[in-house]
């Protein structure tokens, strides 16, 4: 094992970069984030009917709405749950 | 016969798996984790049974669920799916107190390896790290390192981590109180922004994806914390976020515990090591405080006051607890200044920072 | 193509496999258990499949859950989890009830060294042991010592005892009317103290120190018996409290049955010693619940006749199957005698009785 | 630092990755599986951190829960579980529906073999098997066979099969279309009669029982999907039939799912033979649902018209989805017109038409 | 590896067989499956009161119907699930 | 293998020695169990306030009533579930 005072060395180092990674990371997912909501903001106001439309393979309500009840109940509910 | 076997080390661990279950079960510290640590110290000191041993209970358990790395994964996995980070999308700056108290994990580091003055430690660099991160306050992110790292510790270190979580309602208020003015307490802040759905569906990915350009070697605690969110926010897998949320995490609780439990052997916790990982532990966590009260200042400061710097203390994470204590300590100033969202900001944060500064040691000095 | 592959013995594995599905759904023997294994068995019958084989998914199951000891143990935990031990603890003294019925064990244990003397039978002490076990009228006892001592005959030894604690409520009542009087049968007990949370909580404990002290050896079983029943009582970790009660046992009851299945071939189930084991079995059931009975007797005479004999038949464990057969003989005599909360002790005395045989066998014949 | 390892394979995977959790998230294709994969396969390509590796978190769950062949067998028990066959044992001629069907196997098959033509792909007769199964529609099953006869194009088999059972709205319907006329779309079915409790306990033992005599190498698929189905039926096991429909089918699909995208990786998936498997793959839904309604053409004939050809369409498997697809097609063409009932026959038909299919590739191609 | 041609001579032969074996097996179930049915109805009709009888361990209502309440809800819960 | 006369012979200590040890554990575990619900008795009537009081962690009520309310739903639930 290394002398004490070498291991502290390391240590202070160490803490340094430690500490100094922690704040860059954390700085640039603060500017990411923004990034990321402003992106998300300008994606919602773009396309604001988007939440609705993109389910495909739902059934449509009143077309087979009966039907959906004869479907095997567990396996519907696998699929919705 | 089992008396005539027991040996004074056997009898002392199993009085401090009584310690722990009494704290869990009468003082609520963490219970869902300290319950099952200390029986698990009990079961394992049982002499001639050898539950912890190779072909016992335990000891499979310890083998194929912590050596792996896999079952503290599994519940960042379950906190991924528990936490909602709405918080702190609304305000990404909480960011800067989790970061600053992450300076609690560092300074210890600094700590541990000064204990090595003192006749009788020998910490070397791997321990440290893995006893630095106990000031994380984040128990399966500590129990990941010191699984890595430092084996040997890994009991002391689990029951440190758990136990200061469970005392940050006194450990943080008086650090809270010597650190700011009572101005400074009453500060109210504005009410948060309403996220929207797309926000918290991508923000699992932002942070992912830093971590895979900077930070790979956190990939692993951050990537199944951020799939467990994902999994919570996407909306189209309900059943495998509450597998995620539920079955997992209990049953993996359950087992991490009592394999965890099955590390504190005399030889490995009944050694002066220990009593320096505890005092590490709360000198951890104090800093932590200190330095997330400090940053909280600072930002009081650049914001021209719109922070109150009670919320810096929550970045050490031990959600929701810190939250919860920055929430009383601001109500004892002001009767009606609720911080508690706005805490919980700075507390998911600092959990995002202390897998960070896991990531940084693991790459550092891990193998 | 699997006719032509197909062997007799297989055919008849396969046909025992139907009839213990059909005695599980018609006839409601034990249908959590003997379902699942009889399913095993017609899969693992399978010519050239080699479900069971080292390769298949059944034999991966039995290697790592019932090879280890895992899956009786963690039954064990989930046992612990839903018993309410109240009654035991509002009357310890039933416990001699639980011993007395632990002859049955030990009988038969005489019973099966002396089928030796017949040709066509050779069973070793261990074997012995394990086949003895299934007068403790406790499945995952029975597996577990089985997967200790004795591995080849564990099939046949799960099929009997499970099937002998459905038939509980044939076996017992003739044993018991006929060592009882009509007047011992009519005697009413008295309403049981109600019992604190806290004895709740340290029972747990009471139980694992006398394990440690005196027979360390049963400590994996009884250790997580009480881990379950904690759990259960302490009140701060419903989480995993639940988790215990349902999805682990549940999930590990199907894998149990299915690796318990994969045992029963026809090389080490089609054997005359087989015959040996079910009449063994049925030995055991009816010795045991004549020892508890008579303990009963004992105990009435020396309390004054504050006793019901009829609850010392409970003794056996085969929880709760046996407590509501002694109710029901019981109302039998007396429309207004209701022996239910009363045989409970005797009952879960029973199931502590039979893992501390299992320890006592274990410590004197394995290893 | 993660970019600086980068390579240009591993960001394409990442998007790959993306687009899957794209596909899952927002168009709904099969999200409970391919938010998983598509999660993993980011995680795997994370540089340095080597989580897809022999000591990392989906290496652990790629080795124990599919080199085994245990999740999706595991799959399998749960589908059983959660599938009721009663429109199946109504109508059992359906089955021959569920067979054509499979010719997009065969066909499939032959496929990938004649793309050895082009230079550049290289399908050994084990490849070719697995790639094939993508015409089975069926996840799990495909999965299965892929990890028995080519473990390196799992990843793409798998991806390709769930895919496409998500696309079988878009594929199916133009094929519907083109193979029938308006008059044999808008016939009717006549009412399903009821199903005894006796006949849906029986039916697992039926399919079972062919399985042991005609084709055991199926059995693995076959004996767990309906042991599932049998602890659905048989009525006194809810707790067991629980745990497989929920606690243990869920749990399993996450780390299913993760650990296929561990077999993203870029060497593996970056191929031409890549868009051969999901050129093929498209090949084998068409050629199955051509060949389920030409199916369905000879029975209306053969029938005098009391078969509506559509139904056919459903022997692919996709379950439910291709039902769902049946019924709206025929209500497109008759606005009273329900088929949804009578397309779950050769829809459930279709999942015991792929493992038998399996099978057959698994005794004549594997081992 | 064998020579495109062979390799395609073999998967035609596959297919055939493999189409036949999936064939033969699931019109054997046809047969297999109606026999079972007519099986399931004759015993059905054999036994019309098999269903209420063979549960011996349950007890019969009205008897202990107050008992069953004081057994310890958890034991009872896993027994009855 | 031993005559089965030994083994009878030993199974016969067994008996006594197994039977011997599981009346004398019962027994000891009377008598702790008496011993226990004494120590109850006298805990809970030493300190009948004992219930309520240990639980620090906990919000009081009133207080921060409200509160709890808008932590998010999933961190409450696992920690009071
Ligand atoms: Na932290
Ligand atoms: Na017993
Ligand atoms: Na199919």
């Amino acid at each position: 094992m290394m002398p004490v005072s070498d291991l502290l060395m390391e240590g202070v180092n160490l803490m340094l970069l430690g500490m100094g990674i922690v704040f860059i990371f954390l700085t640039i997912l603060v500017v990411t984030m923004s990034g990321m909501s402003r992106l998300a903001a300008a994606i919602d106001k773009k396309q604001p009917q988007a939440v609705p439309a993109p389910q495909p393979a739902v059934p449509k309500a009143g077309e087979d709405e009966e039907l959906v009840a004869v479907i095997s109940a567990a396996i519907s509910r696998f699929r919705s749950r | 016969m089992g008396i005539a076997n027991l040996e004074w080390g056997q009898v002392l661990m199993m009085l401090v798996g009584c310690v722990l279950i009494y704290l869990a079960a009468v003082k609520n510290f963490e219970p869902l984790l300290l319950l099952p640590i200390g029986f698990g110290a009990i079961l394992s000191n049982i002499p001639v049974a050898g539950i912890a041993g190779p072909d016992g209970l335990l000891g499979y358990v310890y083998h194929v669920g912590i050596e792996t790395g896999v079952f503290p994964l599994l519940i960042f996995m379950g906190v991924g799916a528990l936490t909602d980070f709405s918080a702190l999308i609304a305000m990404p700056q909480t960011l800067f107190l989790g970061a600053a108290a992450q300076f609690g994990i560092f300074a210890t580091l600094l700590g541990a390896l000064a204990l090595n003055l003192v006749p009788g430690f020998e910490f070397s660099m791997a321990d440290a790290s893995a006893i630095a991160i106990i000031g994380g306050a984040d128990g399966p992110t500590a129990i990941f390192l010191a699984s890595r790292l430092s084996p040997d510790l890994l009991g002391a270190i689990a029951v440190a981590a758990y136990s200061y979580m469970a005392l940050v309602p006194i450990i943080q208020p008086p650090i809270m109180k010597a650190l700011t003015s009572e101005a400074d307490r009453k500060v109210t802040m504005q009410q948060l922004r309403p996220v929207s759905k797309l926000e918290k569906v991508l923000f699992p990915f932002s942070v992912l994806l830093l971590c895979i350009l900077f930070l790979p070697s956190a990939a692993p605690l951050i990537g199944m914390l951020m799939f467990g969110n994902l999994l919570r926010e996407v909306g189209v897998v309900d059943r495998l976020s509450r597998a995620a949320q539920n079955e997992i995490i209990n049953i993996v609780t359950i087992f991490l515990g009592l394999a965890v439990g099955s590390k504190l052997s005399a030889d490995k916790f009944l050694t002066v090591e220990t009593l320096g990982i505890l005092a590490l532990g709360a000198l951890a966590f104090c800093i932590g405080t200190a330095a997330g009260v400090l940053m909280g200042k600072l930002m009081h400061k650049l914001t021209g006051g719109k922070v109150n710097p009670l919320i810096g203390a929550a970045g050490v994470s031990a959600v929701p607890m810190a939250a919860r204590v920055v929430n009383r300590v601001g109500l004892e100033a002001d009767h009606h200044n609720f911080l508690l969202m706005h805490a919980m900001g700075p507390n998911v944060a600092g959990v995002i920072g202390s897998a960070v500064a896991a990531g940084v040691l693991l790459a550092l000095v891990g193998g």
